[in-house]
């Protein structure tokens, strides 16, 4: 187990290392010169040269690099172009909205995908297994936006029952109105989520279902129940878990669509906001900022795949 | 022995009828045959789209501005006047074009990268590196961020959306290719003194082939939607020039009113997408030796 | 013999899956039996049919989609092939238990091997959780595993080949079966230890009289273990007699075609081996004459029009052949 | 005891006097292993101090359980696998650490087969073309036409019709893809050919036409075979000289007769007595081996068969045996043999 803890935390520094070149080469190296875009297109030179020296942008890259990442380390990830305020600061007003739709998506992804994932397995080939495979396949070949839009169409405009933008915290409009709120969004991203995690947990349960121990459990005379919630179970759970991790990672950033299209001010509305208004400090800041969190949580899931399968708890490696 | 005239005449109708087992058992699968059918339709509509359609997709004709659907504008028109099934047409060319420009250059990018990772093992811990590192930015944000940097333009949107999934073609690249390096023909052809160019090109790479190809597939599909949520948050393919996305973007403004501006194009591009979804489906069961 | 009763009796059984390719019958009207404390012998190439016929007896297969039974399976004068899925369960791994070739892909790898042994007990015995691990363990020692209370708690990929194998006969044996259905035991281990795991099964079928159903390509393991032997190719019976009679006196050309076609420690080196001509045919491409005739030294005109049907020769020996006696 | 001057003659004279077309002497390969929480450096002693040699047209066999390093042996002879020391004399000459067109042109006469049929061929290209391919690389035959008749005729030898020459592998059974990876070896008209475990995965008859097609083309293209196999039987039957090993080590060496009639070294004789008779009649008494076979990882001290052998002794634990030749051509490592 040490070894594979040991393993992991060398792959994730040496991810993040890449991951903060890539991102600062991203917005230093290529983009236009960000005096420039802050001044507006009628400063004339002297003036953005002035401001390019005080913001130290014409000092060596590297020198840069080194102080945007020991900034970082310590948690101050830079000043935003046009927000005055750091971004540290932007971030943490609007990490609440981001977990919490994040959260609800992955917990109505989870209970509504595994259950049926299962299911199709068990019955694989009969009409439940085609129905459920049909509509996974649909929610694959569908854009979140798409399904959100449709969603706003039926429960927005034609029945009217539920408010089709914006976000309301629990201490301003009460449990009630917050989830009134949370609702459209958060079935679209559970829907789009569940469609993925069906389809793995049904093939990883097709594929235990096949194996030689499987066979054995039952020349043993065990139930089917108990075959199939113990035995298969266990097994396919270490391939499932790690899909949750994936899928919860590419959820945050996939929320950002959601939180533009339902005015949700999540991070994901701040990255397109400044995106799209080039405050390059800010898209340097989230990206970072959610990639961090996606390896944490494929940390987090590579270590309780340790718990649940012996062979790398003990050996170091799934044989 | 036989005469050489003689062999080539069986070498001949052998090839042929090897590539007739092939296309037999493809078009057995109704899976893949489906997945077919409407991707060629989709395409069809695409290319033929001028005849198609009388009307002309950008020009503004602010007199019917609204118009429900009607056997004139069978998906009726926009803000504009422009007519919503030409712009979806026209759409779903610009979509196609950019899913197949993105699925090839990934396919190729990351054939190459996988070989290499799978084949030269000095290189293996580089290329995985970066690959993952870049994985780790979800793939919506790296899109938005790339577009940012290189100005929306729909070259530019090929380019992000490749820079965006290489790494997860190399991935599946490099892990089928590492099984087929284990495989037993490869120490032979080593034994028989192959240098590593016929051993990589010639035994490697063609039985990797098939697994990277359904994975290509799937970029197909995943392409098309991540343009299209591109173009709805704006950082995809500008205006005018009618996309997926961009339709759709126009449309939300006006759902509450004129609701066919949302619900036609929608049902289009699921389609689509669908259709490739299932053609890949469809080549991984042909593909897999153990479905045959 | 004679009056020893028999603990399986299997009539008439046919097994067939339904492919893509229609209807495969992969075990054809096959009839045999297993007195109580015996160890008969099942040989046969790949794709004879042996391994579908004992898990068709412990119906392991999907019968919704896969596969269809026809003739019958009396164990214990009832009849297997009716019973409700609710009474198999309690006869299997119970009163009949199997083990199988892959000891490392047939054991549960998330789970302890003292577990797996444990569970049957907790299943059929309705031991409670530490009685039952207390009792596998001494499973495990019957067995001979060296330091059982220590293997008890190991996981089955920290356990050598031979150590695998016979914590599978340990769970086997838990509930001391009737029958033991053992397909290819040894046939993934190393000669010293198949020699141990075959003493094992030996002594275990003297000490608690288990019948056992020992299934197997290998000669020699037959020759010295099994009391009796059923011969089969291409889904059916060819051959059924005493070990003696099928080594001594075989009687059907495919049984004497496997016998002198296998190097042992006596054969000849400076000869030829004995070679059957031709390959085993698809189940798919059999004709309406006896299933070997194609690669049969002595097959005649009729041979290839009509098959013939399996019949007594003398108290001990039958064969599936219109010119064995010649 | 005059023939122990022959491990004194240098290879390339035993070469020319005594026809020893291959030579190995105190051939080692040891592969690093990274074990433990912090990565300690270990090795795997697949491979310890093994020699033999094989003359032109005899078929030398290498017998042992898994985890014995004979796979490991016939690779490294091969230089499939790097050896860690010693030398393999191919015609007089070491070949270890040869590479580039030198090791190319060596390989040609050194040629191997494979155990298992269903991956040793590549699936996307037709037989005829895989037998194609080895004259190919080698520049043997002008052109396609050449070479096409050249594979025909090999593989016509092997017993694959011509019209099955652009069939791929899967549409062959398992005995006829080991007939077509032994035609991809003969093609180039080798020496030498490592057989590794060739008949293991087929079925039982089609053994026999295997082993037995192996012996014809021995006789018509006066090849050596260096045969690899667990299966004693197999062994016995198709070997002109056997060598034991046990975990890397060469125990025994003797001519076949020798070797099943007169067996020395305790683990032989257990090998032997374990292998059960296909006579019903005949019940052998056992030599009953304790335990399993330890892991190479950390091999036991002194003669590694110790901690299993009947006859072990406090000298076995501590020193490890010398090899002596007790018989002419019958060599033993034990110390039983050693005083």
């Amino acid at each position: 187990m040490g070894k594979y803890l040991i393993n992991k935390l060398i792959s994730v520094i040496t991810t993040l290392f890449i991951l903060s070149i890539f991102i600062f080469g991203l917005t230093h190296v290529m983009a236009g010169d960000p005096a420039q875009a802050m001044l507006g297109s009628n400063a004339d030179s002297t003036q953005i040269e002035a401001l390019r020296e005080e913001m130290g942008l014409n000092r060596p890259l590297v020198e840069q690099y080194v102080d945007w990442v020991s900034d970082a380390v310590r948690g101050d990830l830079g000043d935003s172009y046009f927000r005055h305020q750091s971004v540290t600061a932007a971030l943490a007003e609007r990490i609440g909205p981001s977990l919490i739709l994040s959260f609800w998506s992955e917990l109505i992804a989870v209970v509504l995908a595994i259950p049926l994932g299962i299911v199709a397995a068990k019955r694989k080939g009969e009409a439940a297994d085609v129905a459920v495979s049909a509509t996974a396949m649909l929610g694959m070949s569908m854009p979140s936006f798409l399904l959100g839009l449709l969603l706003i169409l039926v429960f927005g405009v034609f029945l009217g029952i539920l408010p089709v933008s914006g976000y309301v915290t629990i201490a301003k409009g009460g449990l009630l109105e917050h989830i009134r709120y949370l609702v459209l969004p958060c079935v679209t991203m559970g829907l789009i989520q569940s469609a993925l995690i069906l389809r793995i947990t049904r093939s990883s349960f097709l594929d235990v279902l096949n194996t030689d121990y499987i066979k054995t459990a039952k020349a043993k005379g065990l139930k089917q129940k108990v075959i199939l919630y113990k035995h298969v179970f266990r097994n396919a759970a270490s391939t499932i878990v790690t899909i949750l991790g994936q899928s919860f990672g590419s959820l945050l950033a996939g929320v950002a669509v959601l939180e533009t299209m339902f005015n949700i001010p999540g991070m994901g509305q701040l990255i397109v906001d400044s995106v799209l208004k080039r405050d390059y400090p800010v898209i340097q800041g989230a990206i970072l900022f959610i990639s961090l969190i996606y390896i944490i949580i494929n940390l987090i899931v590579d270590v309780s795949y340790g718990i649940i399968d012996p062979r790398i708890r003990i050996a170091g490696s799934a044989k | 022995m036989s005469s050489e005239k003689g062999n080539m005449d069986i070498a001949k109708d052998a090839i042929w009828e090897n590539r007739k087992i092939k296309l037999r058992s493809f078009t057995k699968n109704k899976m893949a045959m489906f997945g077919l059918v409407l991707t060629v339709i989709m395409v069809l509509a695409a290319i033929l789209a001028p005849l198609l359609t009388p009307y002309d997709p950008i020009a503004m004709e602010t007199t019917n501005r609204f118009q429900a659907p009607s056997m004139a504008h069978l998906f009726g028109t926009d803000e504009f006047g422009r007519d919503i099934l030409t712009r979806t047409v026209y759409g779903i060319r610009i979509s196609l074009i950019i899913g197949a420009a993105t699925a090839a250059i990934t396919f190729v990018a990351g054939m190459i990268l996988g070989l290499l990772a799978a084949y030269f093992t000095f290189l293996d811990n580089l290329i995985m590196r970066i690959c993952e590192g870049m994985m780790s930015i979800p793939s919506i944000l790296m899109g938005i961020a790339l577009m940012s940097v290189l100005g929306t333009e729909s070259k530019n949107v090929v380019i992000a959306l490749s820079i965006v999934y290489t790494p997860v073609v190399a991935r599946v690249a490099r892990a089928a290719a590492l099984t087929v390096k284990e495989m037993t023909y490869v120490e032979a052809i080593k034994s028989q003194g192959a240098g590593w160019m016929r051993i990589l090109f010639k035994h490697i790479a063609p039985n990797t082939l098939s697994s990277v190809i359904v994975q290509a597939t799937y970029i197909f599909a995943t392409a098309i939607i991540l343009e299209a949520a591109l173009s709805f948050l704006g950082a995809g393919i500008p205006a005018p020039t009618p996309s997926m996305g961009n339709i759709l973007n126009e449309a939300k403004q006006y759902i509450f009113n004129s609701w066919w501006l949302t619900l036609f194009p929608s049902i289009v591009m699921i389609l689509l997408v669908m259709g490739i979804n299932i053609l890949g489906d469809g080549i991984r069961d042909v593909m897999d030796p153990t479905a045959n | 013999m004679e009056n020893t009763e028999k603990i399986l009796q299997v009539q008439n059984l046919k097994t067939s899956f339904t492919t893509l390719r229609g209807q495969v019958v992969a075990v054809d009207g096959v009839t045999f039996h297993v007195n109580k404390g015996e160890i008969l012998g099942i040989v046969g190439e790949s794709g004879c049919g042996k391994s579908v016929t004992s898990q068709s007896i412990m119906r392991l297969y999907d019968e919704k989609k896969l596969v269809t039974y026809e003739g019958q399976i009396k164990f214990e004068d009832r009849n297997l092939l009716d019973l409700e899925e609710k009474e198999m369960e309690s006869i299997r791994g119970n009163e009949i238990s199997m083990i199988f070739q892959d000891s490392l892909s047939s054991l549960n790898p998330v789970f302890t091997v003292g577990d797996q042994i444990a569970e049957t007990l907790r299943v059929h015995q309705g031991m409670d959780k530490k009685e039952s691990l207390k009792k596998a363990e001494e499973m495990l020692r019957l067995t001979g595993i060296p330091a059982p209370e220590k293997r008890v708690h190991n996981y089955p990929f920290e356990m050598s080949g031979g150590m695998r194998q016979r914590a599978m006969i340990a769970m086997a044996l838990a509930c001391q079966p009737k029958l033991l259905i053992a397909d290819e035991p040894t046939t993934a281990l190393d000669v010293t230890i198949q020699d141990q795991i075959m003493d094992l099964i030996r002594d275990l079928n003297r000490e608690l009289n288990t019948g056992i159903m020992l299934i197997t390509h290998d000669l020699g393991v037959v020759a010295q273990t099994c009391q009796r032997v059923i011969i089969m190719y291409l889904g059916q019976i060819v051959e059924e007699g005493s070990v003696t009679d099928i080594f001594d006196r075989p009687l059907h050309p495919y049984t004497m075609g496997l016998i002198k076609s296998i190097p042992t420690m006596e054969t000849d080196r400076h000869e030829k081996l004995f070679m059957i001509k031709g390959t085993v045919p698809a189940l798919t491409e059999i004709g309406e004459g006896c299933r070997f005739c194609e690669r049969c030294p002595k097959a005649q005109e009729k041979c290839f029009k009509e098959s013939p049907e399996i019949h007594q020769i003398n108290e001990t020996q039958s064969v599936r052949c219109f010119y064995s006696d010649k | 005891m005059r023939n122990m001057a022959v491990h004194e003659l240098t290879p390339a004279q035993k070469y020319l006097e005594d026809r020893t077309i291959l030579d190995v002497r105190n051939l080692t390969k040891e592969f690093p292993v990274k074990e433990g929480v912090f990565q300690q450096k270990k090795t795997v002693k697949a491979v310890t101090d093994v020699s033999f040699s094989i003359r032109e047209n005899e078929t030398f066999s290498l017998v042992g359980e898994s985890g014995c390093g004979k796979s490991t042996t016939g690779r490294a002879v091969l230089q499939l696998i790097k050896p860690t020391s010693g030398e393999v004399y191919f015609r007089g000459k070491n070949i270890v650490g040869l590479k580039g067109r030198p090791l190319k042109e060596v390989r040609q006469s050194m040629q191997m087969i494979f155990q298992d049929p269903y991956s040793s061929l590549n699936p996307r290209i037709p037989v005829g073309e895989i037998v194609e391919e080895a004259l190919k690389i080698n520049h043997i035959g002008v052109g396609k036409k050449e070479r096409m008749s050249l594979s025909m005729e090999i593989l016509n030898k092997v017993g694959i019709r011509k019209d099955q020459y652009y069939r791929y592998p899967h549409e062959f059974s398992g005995g006829q893809k080991q007939r077509i990876g032994l035609a991809r070896a003969l093609v180039l008209s080798p020496e030498i050919v490592v057989c590794d475990e060739p008949v293991s995965a087929l079925d039982v008859s089609i053994q026999s036409q295997v082993l037995n097609l192996l012996n014809d083309i021995k006789k018509d293209m006066k090849i050596a075979y260096l045969f690899i196999s667990h299966n004693m039987s197999v062994v016995r039957y198709i070997s002109d000289r056997v060598g034991v090993m046990y975990l890397g080590s060469l125990v025994e060496e003797a001519k076949t007769d020798e070797m099943f009639a007169n067996p020395l070294h305790p683990y032989t004789k257990a090998l032997l007595s374990a292998v059960p008779e296909a006579n019903p009649h005949v019940k052998k008494e056992k030599i009953k081996l304790t335990g399993d076979i330890p892991s190479p990882m950390n091999p036991p001290s002194g003669c590694t068969f110790h901690n299993r052998c009947p006859y072990a002794t406090e000298m076995c634990e501590r020193l490890a045996p010398k090899r002596k030749e007790v018989e002419t051509g019958h060599f033993v490592t034990c110390h039983l043999y050693n005083n």
